[in-house]
Formats: structure tokens, C-alpha cells, sequence
């Protein structure tokens, strides 16, 4: 028997391949094309404490072997996540991890103790790298103090596993995952988008609503890989490795460079199943290479 | 296999096989897909996401909606414009080869046992839903006036189709190659003046189907109009393809065109000028 | 007629497309496909003051829509650059731009002087970007007083224009922009690559013989565009566009973005006519829309 | 067209006609093009990058070597084997369509009218570019040996047509379903053992490319061997495809596989174990 379970942050997790924030919804959608009990664990949309509507369209342009969103974090407040989609999400038998995004100090501390004990919810993944919402994303996450701070307040506030989201738009990753490990973090996800752009040449226009947005998807892979290799040897904590995750190879690469687990985030849009796949083929690959347990994979990549 | 889980299951992601995928315009293809799955469920405005290319360009699927519907043969057609690379590399898949689609998705167009006459206005890529919408319409009874509008001559799809079926059919290019010279809208202008339309379902460009909501609002017919947004996830699951509408409180929000639509009542959607 | 000639940083080019350094040799292997005078301009290989023999293969890896390169500015040095490399190439009609890397200032200083008054160079490329060389690179690159130091120290010692040429590795590259424009720095040139890195799971080691190396291609050009748009709105000197280019289409977005010259890297070996291509696509697009002059497109993005 | 320049121009890039592509063997495929400029030009062991994909995925082009050069019929054939996303996107590719090529690139192999009896040793994919250098061996009337070796029998090429064209062919498979159980190497230690040699060309996997040059040195028999490294451009530009090599001067340093080889001869290269 193989086995595949990990712990991340105190997360049991039965497998290490889990749904990004902002890419899976709170479940419903994915959940009509298989049991959700088969993930590892599910990072639900970026919540905020009002509901919010987010920038207008159009949010997404693609990329080659990519796309930029400007979604804006559109959600419907911490409060009706609470009520409507964390119940909702609780019948299956899958961790949910809530992905959630402030103003200020306050409104992090604020969520986070709306969160606490609700029932359902396993951790909190702390999103201070979106680069959308111009008083909530990209200050937090670039500034090692600043990053602190945030990760500093929820945990005050909350008894719940506290994941630091990371944003890669920064000369030196290490320095804002030691930052948030010292300041409390149980586990670092990364990365979050790289801030791009796109130009409609025929309109002059920018793609995006909001001019600038953030890059995901396979494109992106190299730089997630390297960004997770840096920071598994800069901190002790666990990391979720994330960042063009399409099939079983691409999480092994993450799993080798540091990764305890791995978010498929872009992928669920090139394929509905990607998750699915990525989890069996994770597991024939053991099979094939006579690895007993995925745990031996963990920053397993030979520098020499 | 992968497993199922407990939901009902109403959308399947599948390898389908491509029977048949020709030109049937200079700028159009029609592709018939295996797919009986999908054809027993869809109804007419719904869509598939289609994967274009083997490799991870393109990246995302693209949206194209289901153009028939054949249930009992267990296939479904697509029709389908090029203008992309998307599009471009979905010509030169051949018949026997596999094509990965996602679907049924989103809502469809309704209709009630009430309508008696109705009109579907069509322009370009946008009259291919209304041809499975048409068979419906006709099958339930309907009168049907098929206003079909495009570029010219060579750009307008299935208006013989439209005839055979036994709809009401008028033409409208804009440069005068083929029916009436002018817009499609100015056909729904004389249909509107002259009867008593019960339902008006609108599927084209942006500035057609704006002129067509104004026309019908101000007539006060029923319409429905299906729009189109760029798509990440195609499922509801990314918020990407939102499209602004009034709330049932009167508020402005955000409605998935993916999910909510791509079909809309006309009067719920707020366009942007 | 169209008017496809600009002026960057004194550098009057025919057109605006040029081959980006290290993609494009000393122009010998490309001169067996087209005439290099069709050419705005030649970035030649990253030259140092000795010669330098660069990592142990493998030195490339294919990611998706771009590669990882850690080449390690192999090159036979800058005395050797101008003796055997400059007059072969003076033979065509078109600008040679030199790049250059160095450990120190003192050797920035060093072969800015040498290649002073030098036949045929038109002007310097300042490369403080690249992330393979442990010494030479990153440093200088990611902070803007080091940034300006170097700029200053090459202006000191060449009457040549000088052209910056940024990492991307940075939290802010408007920051770094303006260090060098206030250093003196002629036109700068975006972006370097990104740095990453890929694990080959079937041997577990690092694709790259460095570890990490930098990431170009189409996979990068969305960060290339915003940066171009970020930098061009922050400082007045002019901006060469690089990053993903391989058609027309990419050329002329990163010039309505701020770009008054793009450079095709790693598209030349996509396709080794894609730059002429990317001249001829730029003139018929150019014919198509009715625009007279190349340069109403610089910086014309409509932002509202 | 794309005007040239001024220089001599011997490397093209070109789209060519496919005239055929099939499977020869489980995981082999062969891909005749209609290319005659490059027919007229090349010689055995020079090599093509070919690009793969209509999208930007494959993004770099695959080096494939000239398994077999008609410049009179203007055609030259490449023999592949399926080994990940790029080779896989050939097989697919079909008849009547196009292939965008660059080439001929690199420095191929030689030989000398001195030379009477030489060996060809070959192993895996690496008997492609032999089969051309043989036809030229034979013609320039020289005795061959045709040392071929492969994992099994349904991975061995062109046995058959090395017999036809009239070389000595001796075969290895490491299963021993065909020929020797056992390494090429030993067949042609035997072969060194009886007769004198005045050229050993090897193309194959590192070990056995290692083994063949130990072989040879040992003997004192000249050695051309063809070597592999991942390409970015294919024609010297990048500096990407290097391996290392002893310099006149007997210092250590790096030579293009594209540019300077892939065919080196042995005595310069530097194997790392
Ligand atoms: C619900 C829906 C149904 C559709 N049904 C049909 C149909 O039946 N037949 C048909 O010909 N076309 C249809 N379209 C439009 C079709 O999706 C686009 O023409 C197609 O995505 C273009 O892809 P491309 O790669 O060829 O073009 P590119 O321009 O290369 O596409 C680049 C990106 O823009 C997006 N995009 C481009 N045009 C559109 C568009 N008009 N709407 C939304 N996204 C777009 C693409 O999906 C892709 O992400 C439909 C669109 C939607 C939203
Ligand atoms: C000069 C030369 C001549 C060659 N001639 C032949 C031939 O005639 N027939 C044949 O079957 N193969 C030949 N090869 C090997 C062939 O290039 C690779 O098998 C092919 O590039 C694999 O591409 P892929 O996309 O299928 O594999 P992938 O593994 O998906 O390729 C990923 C990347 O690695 C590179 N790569 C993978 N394997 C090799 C390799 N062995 N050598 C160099 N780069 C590699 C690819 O080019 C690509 O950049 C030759 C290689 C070289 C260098
Ligand atoms: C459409 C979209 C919406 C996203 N929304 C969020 C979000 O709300 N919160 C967050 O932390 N990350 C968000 N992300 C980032 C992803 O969770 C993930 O970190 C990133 O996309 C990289 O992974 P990928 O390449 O697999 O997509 C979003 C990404 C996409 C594509
Ligand atoms: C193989 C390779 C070698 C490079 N060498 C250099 C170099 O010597 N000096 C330098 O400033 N940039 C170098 N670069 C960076 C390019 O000049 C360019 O900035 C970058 O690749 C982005 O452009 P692209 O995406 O078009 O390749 C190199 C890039 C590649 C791919
Ligand atoms: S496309 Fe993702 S929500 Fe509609
Ligand atoms: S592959 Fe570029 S130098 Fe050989």
C-alpha cells in the first residue's frame, strides 16, 4: 500500500493535491464532475469581510501558456461564506481551507476571528500577495514587516492553521517567508500571481479592466519551482507548492523542490479533472518507481 | 476511470469523436460530434468548452455553442467562425480523430406553452445556437420568424436551413450582397410593427443584440438575449465571465455568463455604452 | 512611405526591431539566413573583461512557452570581442550594441573604456541583470544604488550611449528605472529573464547544471509588458522592449506600452527569420491601419 | 519572400512538403520531405530543427538528424523515435501538409580515400544518421562494417537495409531477441580483434558512444563520434548545446554540438563520468 497522505500546518490531508484559491469556487461547480472527497484539501475563493463585486469585465486574457486575471476578488463576504457556503462544502469529506483577504490589519483580525471555530473550516490560508485590490494585496505581501504584521494579527485572532499566501512580484522570497515563519505561520502557500500585462493591439486598449493583472498557469511553473526550492531552504515550515500545475509530473517537480503539498489552481480551467489526475497519477508513478510513501518525494530533488 | 461522486451529474468532461468537420463558409467550419451523453441533456443556448490543441497553447478552452442537437443519433454539431488560433487549429482536426469538450454548460433558451409567435434575430456566428432553437420551437409549435443577419452574402450561416425547417425566414446584409441592405434589426423593426410577437430571442454581436433589447423593450416583448464573455473555467468557478445585471432588489451586480446565462432576460442585463 | 526609423538613446535605427543579447551570437550564425543590415540593431553576446568559459551543460531547459538558460556569459572576452567579433560584423549596415557584465565596478569601468571609441559600436548595453554568474548579476540588478553605481561608473569611462538593461527580479522596477536614469543611463532596456528553474523527475536532480537559470520566451511576456508600461510612465529616457517576442502582434504591444524599440531573443530560435518577420509584420500592420509613422505608436496605449 | 543576404548561404529555413510519415517501428517512425535544396546540399551526420507544433508549445524546435539524403529525387528522410511531447506531435503529422525545417546544420561526418575498410556502430536512434553516411561510405567504395545495436528486436533499425545496401551487418540486442545478447561494443571488439580498421563511426547512447571511443582509442583506430546536448537554436547562436573538449593547446573548453559537431572526433571530446 502506498501511502499518500501528508500534514501540512497540522492539516491531514489524504493526499497532497488540493484546488488554489480563486479557481475552484467554494466547490459547487467541480462538484458535478466528481466526488470532492477525493481531494487532498480545497483552498475556497478569496473571502473578504464585506461582500465585495469585484472589477468589471473584462477580467481574463490569455497568455501563452497562461492567463492573467483581474478578477478582483469578487465573494460574498466572510459572513454568507460562513452561513451558506462552508455548510455546503462540509458534507463532503475534504479539509476546506479558507483563503482570505484585507483592507487593513483590522479586517484581517476581523475574519479571522469570524472564521475561528466555525465548523468545517481546517486552516486559514492568509492571501497578502493579491495584486488586484489596490489596498489590499500587493503592500502586505512585499514587505517582510508588513507581511509579519498580517500573519501576526490572525493568529491572534485564530486558533486555525494559519498558511501565509505568498506573492512571487519580490526581489527576495526568503526574506518574506522567514518573515511570516518568525511571525508565526504554520505553513507558506506560493506562489500567488505574477503581476503582467496584456495590450489589445487592435483597440489599444489594455486586456484587463484593471490594466495590470495577475499571470498564472504553466507559464509561470519555472519561477513557482525555483521560489519553492528557495524558501524550503530558508524555512522550517511546510510548504503548498502551486504555479502551472497541470498533470502528476509537474506536482512531483514541486514535491521534490520542497513542497509538502501542491494546489492545482489555472489547471482546473485547462482540464476539469486536472486535480483528479494529477492525484492518479501521482500514485502510478510511486507504483512504477517503488516509492512506498509520497513524504520520501519532499524536497527529495539532489543538488550536487 | 475516474470516479463519479454523489451529486447528480449533469455536465461530463469527455473525449468525443469528431464525424464530420468541414467548411461551410469561407470563414466557418461545422464539426458533428459523438456525443450522446451530452446530446440525451442539452437544450438549445447551451455550450461546450472545447479543447483547441494538444499541447498548453492555447491555454484555455474555447466557448462554442451547441448549433444542433441530436439526441436520438447521439450527436451534436458545432458551427463554428474562425478568428483565432483557438478556432484556427480546431479546422485542422479530421474526422475518426478525438476532441476533448466540457458540457452541457450553462442555461439555455425557455419558452412557455403560451407563445404562439416568436422571432429569433441572428448575426453572424451568433445565428448558430438559434438553428437548435428554431427545431425546438417548430417542434412545439410555434411560429417562427428567423431574421438572419450578416457582413455579406458569404458570411451568412443556414439560412436555407432555416427555410426547410419551415421558419419565416429574413435576410439582412450589411452591404447589400444577399436579402436587405441594412441591419438585421431593421427586419425585427417591420416583424414587431406588423405582428404580435409573444417572445423575441436575440444571439449576435454586441451592438445588435443592444438594439434588439431596445427595439423589444420598447414594444414590450418578451426577449432573451445570449452573450458572450471571455471564459476562464467555462463552469461558474472562476468569476471571469461576469456580466453586469440589475438584482432582483434593484441593485447592480455581477452575473456569470457561463452559469447564470449565456442566455439572459433582456431586461435584467445592464449594458455598458 | 512609412517611417519605421526611431532614435534610442542617440541611436538612430532603421527600424525598431533589434536581436536581444546572448540569443543572437556575434551575428555570424544568423548572417546565413538574411542580410544583417535588414536589422535596427545587434545586442551581441554578453561580453566580460576575461574570456569566460560559462557553466557545464546542460545549460538549457525547455519550459512550457519559454526556456531556462544558464549559459553563464560564455564568451572570449572583451579584447577578443573587439578585435576578431566588431569589424566582422562593422561589414553590414546596422548598429552594434554591446552588452557587457562584470564582477566589479572596476570591470564594468574596465571594458566601458576599452570599448570606447572602438569602430562600429554604437552603444553599451549594461547588463546588471544576469542571474547566473554568482558575482556579476543579480546584486547589481535588484538594488538601485548598486544599479546606479555601475551606471555611473560605465558613463565615467564611454562617451557611448548607455543603456541600462533591468532584471525583473524586483519587487519594484520602477525603482531601479529611476536609479539609473538619474545615474545618467541613456535608454534602458526590459526585461532580463526571470530567474527559475526545472527538476527533471525522473533523475530528481535540476534540469540545469546551475540549479536555477533565467526564463524567457512568450511564457514571460505579459511580466515584460507590464514592466515596459510600469518603467515608461516613470522615467523620460527611452525604453528598448524585450521579453516573449516572436511576431509582429508581441512587437507592436510592447511598443504601445512605452517601448520606442523592441529586441527579439529567444525568438530567434523559435524561428531564425522571426525577426525580419517581425519587421515585415510591423510595416504591413503599420500600412493596414494608416499610420504613417512607427513612432505615434510608443507609448499610445489608451488607458481610461 | 524574405530578401538574403549577402553572404554564402548554405543553412535554410523553410516550410516543407511531408511525402511520407509512418510507423516503421513500435516507437519509430519515418518522415520523408520534399526538400530539395537542403537534399542537394547536406551530408551524412548533419541534422534539421524542426519545429513541431503550430502553437508556441513545443516552443523550441527538435534536432533530428538526416537519416537518409536524395538529392536527386530532392527528398531526405528523417527517422524518429517517440520519446516525449515534441517527437509525439510528429507522428501525427500527415502527408500532403507542411513542415517547417532549418537546416542543413552542423558538421557531418568524413571520411578519406585512404580509408578502405571502416565500421559503423550504431545504437538506438543513433543508426538514423548512419544509414545515410553508409550509402556514402559504399559509393565512395569502402568496405563497411555495420555494428548495429539496440534494447530489443522491435527497436532495431534498418537492419534489413544495411544488408541490402551491401555493408557487413552484425547485430546486438541487449534481450537477445535478435543477433548477439549483449552490447554492440563487443561486436566490435571482435571486429577490431580481426581485421584492421581504418575509421570507426559511431552515433548511439552516451555509454556505448563512451565504450566505442575507449575501444578505438585502445586500438589506435581513428573515431568520428556524433554527440547529443538539448538545443535552443540549432546554429551556434545560443551557446546552449556545448560539451567539453581538450583545445589545440590542450586546455579545457566548451564547442557547440550544433555548430562544431555533433560530429567530433574522439580523440577531442571529454566524456565526465
Ligand atoms: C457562450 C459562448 C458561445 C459561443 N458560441 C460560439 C459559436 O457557436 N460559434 C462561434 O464561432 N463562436 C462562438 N463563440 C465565440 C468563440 O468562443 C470565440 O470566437 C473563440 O473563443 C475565439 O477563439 P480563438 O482562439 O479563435 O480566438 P482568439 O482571439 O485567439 O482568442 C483569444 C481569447 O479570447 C477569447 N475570445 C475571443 N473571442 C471571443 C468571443 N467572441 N467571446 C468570448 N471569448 C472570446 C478566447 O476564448 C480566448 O480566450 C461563443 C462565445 C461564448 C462566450
Ligand atoms: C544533433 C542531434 C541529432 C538527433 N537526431 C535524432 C534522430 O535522427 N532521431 C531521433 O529519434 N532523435 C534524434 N535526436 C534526439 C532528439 O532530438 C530528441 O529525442 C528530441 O528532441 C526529443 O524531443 P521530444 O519533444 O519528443 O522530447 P522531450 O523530452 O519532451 O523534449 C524536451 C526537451 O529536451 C530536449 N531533448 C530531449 N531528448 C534529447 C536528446 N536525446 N538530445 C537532445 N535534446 C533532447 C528536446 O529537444 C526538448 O528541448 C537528435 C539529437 C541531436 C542533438
Ligand atoms: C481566476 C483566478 C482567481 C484567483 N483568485 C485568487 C484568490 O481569490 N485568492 C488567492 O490567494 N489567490 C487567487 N488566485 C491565485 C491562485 O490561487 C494561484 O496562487 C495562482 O493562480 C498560481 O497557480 P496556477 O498557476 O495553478 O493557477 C487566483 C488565480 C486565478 C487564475
Ligand atoms: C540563451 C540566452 C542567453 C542570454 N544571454 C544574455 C546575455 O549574455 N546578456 C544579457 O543581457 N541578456 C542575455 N539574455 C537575455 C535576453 O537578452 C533577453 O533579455 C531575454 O531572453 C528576454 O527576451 P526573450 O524572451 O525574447 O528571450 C539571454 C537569453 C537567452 C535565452
Ligand atoms: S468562465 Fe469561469 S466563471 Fe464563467
Ligand atoms: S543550440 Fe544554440 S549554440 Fe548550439
Amino acid at each position: 500500500m502506498i501511502n499518500l497522505a501528508v500534514e501540512v500546518a497540522g492539516i491531514k490531508v489524504k493526499n497532497p493535491v488540493m484546488t488554489a484559491s480563486g479557481t475552484f469556487g467554494f466547490g459547487r461547480e467541480y462538484s458535478k464532475f466528481y466526488n470532492l472527497s477525493l481531494l487532498g484539501a480545497i483552498m475556497v475563493k478569496g473571502t473578504t469581510l464585506e461582500p465585495r463585486l469585484g472589477n468589471p469585465p473584462p477580467r481574463l486574457a490569455e497568455t501563452p501558456a497562461g492567463l492573467l486575471n483581474c478578477i478582483g476578488l469578487q465573494n460574498p463576504g466572510v459572513d454568507a461564506v460562513i452561513k451558506e457556503e462552508i455548510p455546503w462544502l462540509s458534507q463532503y469529506d475534504v479539509p476546506i481551507i479558507v483563503n482570505i483577504s484585507g483592507h487593513s490589519l483590522e479586517e484581517y483580525g476581523e475574519i479571522a476571528l469570524r472564521l475561528d471555530g466555525v465548523a468545517g473550516v481546517a486552516g486559514l490560508e492568509i492571501n497578502i500577495s493579491c495584486p488586484n485590490v489596490k489596498h489590499g494585496g500587493l503592500a502586505f505581501g512585499t514587505e517582510p514587516q508588513m507581511a509579519a504584521d498580517v500573519i501576526r494579527t490572525v493568529k491572534d485572532k485564530s486558533k486555525l492553521p494559519i498558511i501565509a499566501k505568498l506573492s512571487p512580484n519580490v526581489t527576495d522570497i526568503t526574506e518574506i517567508a522567514k518573515a511570516v515563519e518568525a511571525a508565526g505561520a504554520d505553513a507558506i502557500s506560493l506562489i500567488n500571481t505574477l503581476l503582467g500585462m496584456a495590450i489589445d493591439i487592435k483597440t489599444r486598449r489594455p486586456v484587463l479592466s484593471n490594466i495590470v493583472g495577475g499571470l498564472s498557469g504553466p507559464a509561470v511553473k519555472p519561477v513557482a519551482v525555483r521560489m519553492v526550492w528557495q524558501v524550503a531552504r530558508a524555512v522550517k515550515i511546510p510548504i503548498i507548492g502551486m504555479g502551472g500545475i497541470v498533470s502528476a509530473e509537474d506536482a512531483i517537480e514541486f514535491l521534490l523542490a520542497g513542497a509538502s503539498a501542491v494546489a492545482v489552481g489555472a489547471g482546473n480551467f485547462y482540464d476539469p479533472l486536472a486535480p483528479l489526475k494529477v492525484i492518479e497519477g501521482i500514485k502510478a508513478w510511486l507504483e512504477q518507481e517503488k516509492i512506498a510513501d509520497i513524504r520520501e518525494l519532499i524536497g527529495a530533488v539532489k543538488i550536487c | 476511470m475516474v470516479r463519479r461522486g454523489r451529486d447528480l451529474l449533469m455536465v461530463y468532461s469527455l473525449k468525443t469523436r469528431i464525424l464530420e468537420n468541414k467548411k461551410i463558409l469561407p470563414d466557418f467550419y461545422e464539426m458533428v460530434l459523438s456525443a450522446p451523453a451530452i446530446a440525451a441533456e442539452a437544450v438549445p443556448g447551451q455550450f461546450l468548452m472545447v479543447k483547441t490543441s494538444p499541447t498548453l497553447v492555447p491555454f484555455l478552452r474555447r466557448p462554442i455553442s451547441l448549433s444542433r442537437i441530436n439526441a436520438e443519433e447521439g450527436t451534436i454539431t458545432l458551427v463554428y467562425q474562425v478568428v483565432g488560433s483557438g478556432t484556427k487549429l480546431m479546422t485542422v482536426m479530421t474526422p475518426g480523430s478525438e476532441i476533448e469538450v466540457v458540457g452541457p454548460l450553462g442555461k439555455g433558451f425557455t419558452w412557455s406553452v403560451k407563445d404562439k409567435v416568436v422571432a429569433i434575430v441572428g448575426g453572424g456566428c451568433g445565428i448558430a445556437p438559434l438553428v437548435a432553437l428554431t427545431e425546438e420551437l417548430l417542434k412545439a409549435g410555434k411560429e417562427v420568424y428567423a431574421l438572419l443577419g450578416a457582413q455579406s452574402r458569404d458570411k451568412l450561416l443556414s439560412d436555407k436551413y432555416f427555410i426547410e425547417l419551415g421558419a419565416k425566414v429574413m435576410i439582412a446584409t450589411d452591404d447589400g450582397s444577399f436579402g436587405r441592405k441594412g441591419f438585421v434589426t431593421q427586419l425585427l423593426e417591420e416583424v414587431i410593427n406588423t405582428t404580435r410577437l409573444d417572445q423575441v430571442y436575440c444571439c449576435g454581436p454586441l451592438p445588435m443584440t443592444k438594439a434588439v433589447v431596445k427595439l423589444t423593450k420598447e414594444a414590450l416583448v418578451p426577449c432573451q438575449v445570449s452573450l458572450e464573455e471571455r471564459m476562464g473555467c467555462g463552469v461558474g468557478a472562476c468569476l471571469g465571465c461576469v456580466c453586469k445585471v440589475r438584482s432582483e432588489e434593484g441593485s447592480l451586480t455581477y452575473k456569470k455568463v457561463c452559469h447564470d446565462g449565456p442566455v439572459f432576460t433582456s431586461s435584467e442585463v445592464i449594458f455598458d455604452d
